[in-house]
């Protein structure tokens, strides 16, 4: 498949001594080179012709990548040298609080009596799990003010849909026929793409000039066919919804139920609860709040909890205690099913209650109050050169506009991101909500230090400076980096997904 | 209480003052009053890390199974990961990395994601990989949302060899996207076709091998997708790539599977890895993030995630697909996993597993009462029929120190169409390249023992 | 102490992102900042005070630096990014064996079982660890041809060290008194500080033209105030001696000892064995052959094995097997005494005999063989632009000379050694060994590739280039680097070994 | 057999071509056919990493040590090393970089040691530190050898307080440095330096605390030192400058310690770290490498080692010290381990050590028969002597999971001046911050069982 082979030993693909392209794991390969090691199994060596009909067997062979288990070391640890992460800089990434990842949940991951068992190992020779499991959901509970949870849920999207299945579960079951969810228009993505997916319409609900849910509007667009809301508070844009409770009464008096989705829950965890707003279901990304790694994509863990009226409903099975103190699984016969092929993220759902452990109520609390006094600093004080989009007290991140140096000097949001970076800074989330004109997104988190946030605004300033003096060089943006700028609409456009394609 | 924030009280002071606030409260002043919580929320106080990992380790001292030699399967597999997969994939880069949107910076997970997406697309034998889904189970919803999109059409038929669970999870996700899904039962432990309405459907699928570990011939499933006009999605063990034919030797046009057996560990079920390819001609409704090589401003090859006009985020409520986070390092992690196998070295495990299954699988007839379920050809697990109840006979055997297999019953729950009768008495039994025949023996032995007290 | 703080979340010192410089932990430091947690012990919280008289107690406070978990992690991982190692590239560097470790043999030293235990914990609590240690002994004296060894040394230089007081010993043990040591001139500088050290005096032999001992010069310098005679063979310009047996004839008559300095091992290791060519103590620095990693400089290990005849005076204890079957730690009456605070760099060793197990006699002769195999390749292929000092059949390692290249052009070693670093390599070995003038020494090992070896050479190719059209280029390199070339003379001459010096 | 080297067959042929060589044996062809290994080397064939790992994973479980809480010191400390310090000293770039003599790629090593030389300084009190030594016990005799070195003497004073093994170990280098020792006995515990002869001596060598876990009055010796134009060499337990006034407070010429407890495990004593410091007019005999900080040719802030005309590698024969490796990794690790602990954090466990050994002290008085040795101050350690030999007791106390201490007889050997009488029922016992209360009293409890049985 391959014709030639690249070196693994030399490193200038490495930022730290050179710039040149990494070569693919199918470029360093050579026929015949082998890494693995296997046990010896002292098998009857029998050949598979014997145990598998030719019918069955593939005449050609699947080829994969020859390589020196030195080359494959190499090539991966230079990969990672050419990857931004928490571990090496600041991400004031809005909408994602990309804080601190602790160590310490990493090692409760790396337990054997954790990540070595069998997902179908009978209850009895999987206690600890169960109740480890169990203990989340108690605690996620009561950080939501809410009745009952599921862990299953392997990312905020899935929770998301489970959520809105729980919903039409409810209104089925009420012999209710409702069709409508509404959404403010700076709602993320999945939130819609959700809905659709829960069989539902979307209605899309304005913000207001202050960024928030127009309640008139809202209350104009209830009526008997509407399923319920879908919110996040505080909101995409880092605000919080102060109407919550009149917003609250007018859906559950027209007979909806409110979806609060929880990634922005690290501007209020310990400090409020979404049922205590008269939410009825939450989901929760762990990868945000709870500081369990992206993974560069993740895998993250979305559990929802819900309130009373919901727990019938809830995916199973779950985590229960029985009468002799011994844990089981349970699946109710209303639950609408499972939404995992197991138990969820386990080994996500165990780093995030190792956070909770670690943290305790007052220190969830100490993590909402530092979040939000970040990101109020960082607001004022970028707000010498940069103008908030909403110019008051904001919750856990911020959101600033571009539009004005777009309009002055053509530099835009995305420029600005790019700058960052040859900064020594992630860039802040760009072009969300879509309700604010180029807008940038800060959630600076609570793991950061002033000094850091004061690092952030210099950086600022200087690409402020460098969009009124020398635009060019931010459209150039950004050089100090493995590659630069990168072409995405080639790569659209020339689509190119494998080593393989032409 | 423990925490990992920096601020000093007279940092705290500091920023109040800049922000011209007394408190911290301060900072909650807008928010209605009645919200507040008074007393805190009900868990306990925080403990340091090493008072909390005494709890953990009591956890993970409580899980018994994890002491055990693993003879259980039914879609997770107790795999060789090496000491250098778990080095290189557990890279702090990598861990603590977010979504790599901005590309120039995050050139180390997409390139990984892009050697990774080659290697499920030689693996599934189709072109159009993408970056990842979460599990199987919901790689197969997506599946199916995608044939409907595409078709226009919300009957779904699927075998009953199709993993449980991974129908359980098709049927719950069915309720909001309204798909009719029609189940077609096994006869002798291989889909019966012979008796289903296929008109009108918009996808059928298969397990291969499906979830008894036999090996069905999913020409027939080929054959009546062809003549239905529906899309066939199979679902196969990755691992068998090394031995038979690929999802696109058999003509699928959607192939999903679960990824865990590249590196990634048991861990109780999760985080897994969905893998997902299909036909070039499906590309735009693909769901999820796919990465595609590009270049650089100074024409460097570089690689970017594309095609993003199909993703929730831009699509919003008209996207087939909602999923934003997915199981990039799982990923990154199946890419180093397959980089150590090599050609030689996915063949060799998927030989040795197919030889340790057909050794066990002979050895057993010598244990009067355990039923071999069915004769037809399997690859690596098999399911049997003993003298006493499966869940009884697991536990008897962790005594001796055994995970003996996966109670259907236990796995299937009460109304499953795959395995008809009795499921108590059934259990599934796999092995994978990590079991010696002198392990193997000693299981043996063991199961004698157990069903003969 | 510090009166400002620098970021942590900044990471423009990073490679990927900048080139800015890293701040220190102690610029970090923010007084009152923490990062520790520690058991809640449950202990009164008695005062020091009460506990410790006064006169002990230091009235003021050492301070370290005061850093958040994030920026410590952030600080680490940048400092990780800023420093070249094997698993990025290949390090061609003669005479210490760069080559790949395994990651196996770090999960082996990473066993609870291993490396949580106390040293002072009695043999029956650790009979694990002195069957390890016990069998490591049996294999590093088959590996070698000896009869006993003395695992304790932490690193080379104290396995010479050692070594000759064990020839101290025997000699004195005869009755006989022996001051002299010759050693070669291409010998390794802890040679000859070892032959000081233990209280001997050097006698330098010169190398011939073909770059080995000469028989004659050294047979003149023998006499019975010779105690012995320290050798590498390969020696340090990577040439077979090839008159060892008459070497070791000639001082086994006078009566005295051949010392292996065995940095050269892997050279050999499964193909020869110092024994059979006549050493009576050989040194192993299994952190070269053996493959356990350097460290940035250690940990080592440097375990010495000898011949009957000098195995009473091992260092003890030792394990050993006693009658029963179980392990037990032994030291003889007539042991020289330790030569380490416990039993030596214990995990260190366990890595060594992980490799040792894998690889089994059949591997380490593999290992041997493809080390010369890619030496010579690399010297033959070297040669077609850079002169080998030595122009015949090499073992591991080759030497060349830039001596040409610098009366040609001006352009000596270390800027060709600096201008591999812009290529993508580490350097190979300069200046050393001193007989060779503008020594180039590279020692490819065997888990580099050809691709690699090529890929090596063609850089070299275009640096011997670039001597010839722009040496200034090469004076300036590198430049690619975090730092630009370093002011070596300023450190020596205002040295700041801290943070606080002035 | 397994190996990690990358030639195919085909690789090899054609490197053997391009040589113009026939086999890998032509390699070898001008070494003496009779030095030739014909049957190979007399070791096992070698084994795969995983049928290997079977094999390591026993000799783990045989080490009953490793369960036990351990309340062993005599130099090695079982102190917390959170998940963070471990993932971050175990980076591969550290682990598997070569020493720094190539400044512009090494950055990250020198300014670690840098930053790891600045914390010695400060923790000893000295201005001049040094990048580590292989182990305290080694440290002793690099300190030797300077004072040696400094003064042109060989007459050394060494307090029997000093940990026997360090003694032991600069008994040994004497016999090469011809050194004449001698020792000083100790007195309810602390050094007798009444009836010492100090005239001529290069150099006086007290502990602190001392082996015993008491805190010498260091002042004497010091005195002694200035008296006979000594140096002092002060060999002190780095956790106590939590607390304790530093080697360079009492007027130290040199520190030496065992790093040990900054970050690496008990390691069964190995590797450890070396630590070293030294007044300013001792810089030119100071033994290994240092680290200074200068400037790239930017005038960008770099470090490199320095000071390199002092070591072997160019003063060769006339070099005070032949150490080249040393213990780098462990000296990386200290600094982020200290880096973790912080001011306080330092403070605190010097304190958590101090208060926990003081109240196993008091609570020991409550068992009839075991004896403490001395009344003296002393800071987390201490001497009792048993009505049982040590060894039946700690065999005892294991059972019932406490590594209850260290044995003097099995420390020190027979003819040791520092603990007069029957070394046999004496024990050193030690606290550090990890031990709680309740084990603490489980500890008294099951002794108090031991000892009456
Ligand atoms: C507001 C909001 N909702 C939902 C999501 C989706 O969460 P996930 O990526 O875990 O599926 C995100 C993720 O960025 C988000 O920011
Ligand atoms: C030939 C030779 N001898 C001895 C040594 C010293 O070994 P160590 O650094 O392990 O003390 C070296 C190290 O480079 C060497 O190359």
């Amino acid at each position: 498949m391959i014709d030639f082979a690249a070196p693994g030993g030399r490193a200038s693909s490495l930022p730290l001594l050179g710039r040149d392209v990494e070569p693919t794991l199918f470029e360093m390969s050579v026929a015949g080179r082998r890494c693995f090691q296997l046990r010896t199994t002292g098998l009857p060596q029998i050949a598979i012709e014997e145990l598998i009909p030719s019918a069955h067997l593939n005449p050609s062979t699947v080829e994969i990548a020859e390589v020196s288990e030195r080359d494959l070391v190499a090539h991966f640890t230079r990969l990672s040298h050419r990857q931004f992460s928490v571990d090496l800089g600041m991400y004031p990434l809005g909408s994602c609080t990309m804080k601190y990842n602790p160590k310490f949940c990493d090692a409760v991951a790396a337990l054997t009596g954790l990540n070595g068992v069998h997902p179908a190992a009978p209850a009895s020779l999987t206690q600890g799990w169960i109740e480890l499991l169990w203990i989340l959901e108690q605690r996620l509970v009561a950080i939501t003010g809410m009745a009952g949870a599921t862990l299953q849920p392997a990312a905020g999207a899935a929770g998301e849909l489970t959520g809105l299945l729980l919903i039409r579960a409810y209104h089925e079951a009420r012999g209710e026929i409702r069709t409508r969810i509404l959404i403010p228009d700076s709602a993320h993505g999945t939130n819609p793409a959700s809905v659709t997916l829960g069989g539902y319409e979307v209605t899309t609900i304005p913000s207001n000039e202050r960024g928030l849910v127009d309640l008139e509007v809202l209350k104009r667009s209830l009526g008997p066919d509407v399923a319920g809301i879908m919110l996040t508070n505080p909101n995409t844009v880092g605000l919080f919804e102060e109407e919550i409770q009149e917003i609250a009464k007018a859906v559950h008096d027209s007979g909806g139920l409110l979806y609060y989705d929880g990634a922005n829950l690290n501007a209020i965890v310990g400090v409020l609860r979404p049922g205590d707003m008269g939410f009825d279901v939450v989901h929760m990304n762990l990868h945000k709040t709870f500081a369990t790694p992206h993974g560069g994509g993740g895998p993250g863990a979305g559990p929802v909890a819900v309130s009373e009226r919901l727990v019938p409903y809830l995916p199973g099975p779950r985590p229960a205690k029985a009468d002799d103190g011994s844990f089981e699984w349970k699946t109710t016969t209303t639950s609408i099913g499972r939404v995992h092929g197991w138990h969820g993220n386990a080994l996500v759902l165990a780093r995030a209650l190792a956070y909770i452990t670690v943290h305790g109520d007052d220190g969830l609390r100490r993590v909402a109050q530092h979040a939000v006094l970040n990101a109020n600093w960082l607001r004022v004080r970028l707000s010498e050169f940069l103008p908030a989009a909403y110019d008051r007290v904001c919750m856990h991140e911020t959101t600033l506009s571009a539009a004005a140096l777009k309009a002055k000097y053509g530099v835009r949001g995305l420029d600005i991101a790019k700058g960052l970076l040859e900064e020594g800074f992630h860039s802040p989330t760009v072009y969300f909500p879509l309700i604010v004109d180029e807008a940038l997104m800060f959630e600076p988190t609570e793991t950061e230090s002033v000094q850091t946030l004061e690092a952030l605004a210099l950086a600022l300033e200087r690409i402020v400076g460098r969009a009124e003096t020398d635009p060019e060089s931010l459209h150039a943006a950004p050089r100090t980096t493995p590659v630069s700028r990168v072409d995405e609409a080639r790569a659209a456009r020339m689509l190119k997904a494998t080593a393989d394609a032409t | 209480m423990a925490d990992y924030i920096p601020h000093t009280t007279a940092e705290v002071a500091d920023m109040l003052e800049f922000l011209g606030m007394n408190s911290l409260d301060d900072l909650f002043a807008h928010i209605p009053d009645a919200l507040k919580l008074s007393r805190g929320i009900d868990i306990p106080a925080g403990v340091s890390e090493p008072d909390a990992a005494v709890l953990f380790n009591e956890f993970a001292a409580r899980n018994d199974a994890a002491k055990l030699l693993c003879f259980a399967g039914a879609g997770a597999y107790d795999h060789e990961v090496p000491p250098v997969v778990k080095a290189l994939g557990s890279r702090s880069e990598f861990v603590t990395a977010y979504t790599p949107y901005q590309p120039e910076v995050a050139q180390g997970v997409l390139q990984a994601v892009f050697e990774f997406q080659t290697l499920v697309s030689r693996i599934s034998g189709l072109p159009i990989p993408n970056a990842s889904l979460y599990d199987a189970a919901t790689g197969l919803v997506e599946a199916l949302n995608m044939a409907s999109g595409v078709k226009g059409r919300s009957k779904m038929i699927i075998s009953a060899g199709v993993h449980p669970h991974w129908r359980q999870t098709a049927h719950t996700f069915a309720r909001g996207t309204g798909h009719e899904i029609v189940e077609v039962p096994l006869v002798n432990g291989l889909t019966d076709w012979s008796a289903v309405d296929c008109t009108n459907a918009a996808a059928i699928v298969v397990g291969y091998p499906n979830f008894l570990g036999l090996l069905e011939d999913v020409s027939v499933a080929r054959s009546l997708a062809d003549a239905n006009d529906a899309l066939l999605i199979v679902g196969a063990d990755p691992i068998a790539a090394g031995l038979l034919k690929t999802a696109g030797q058999w003509g699928a046009d959607i192939f999903i599977g679960e990824g865990q057996p590249f590196g990634t560990a048991l861990s109780y079920g999760g985080p897994y890895l969905g893998l997902f390819a299909c036909a070039e001609e499906l590309i735009r409704k693909l769901p999820g993030r796919i990465v595609g090589e590009t270049v650089d401003t100074e024409g460097r090859r570089a690689y970017v995630t594309t095609l993003r006009a199909r993703e929730q985020d831009i699509r919003r409520e008209k996207a087939t697909s909602n999923i934003c986070s997915n199981q990039t390092l799982m990923a990154v992690t199946a890419a180093i996993q397959l980089g150590w196998l090599g050609t030689a070295g996915l063949r060799e495990v998927a030989l040795s597993c197919a030889r340790g299954a057909h050794y066990l699988f002979e050895e057993l007839k010598s244990i009067e009462g355990v039923v071999r379920l069915s004769d037809e050809a399997f690859f690596r697990e098999f399911c049997v029929e003993l003298p006493i109840a499966a869940e009884v006979a697991i536990v008897e055997m962790a005594k001796r120190g055994f995970l003996a297999g996966v109670s259907l019953a236990q796995l299937c729950g009460d109304s499953d169409l795959s395995t008809p009768g009795d499921l108590s008495r059934k259990m599934l039994i796999a092995v994978t390249e990590k079991r010696t025949k002198s392990e193997i023996d000693a299981y043996v032995s063991a199961l004698r023992e157990v069903v003969a007290s």
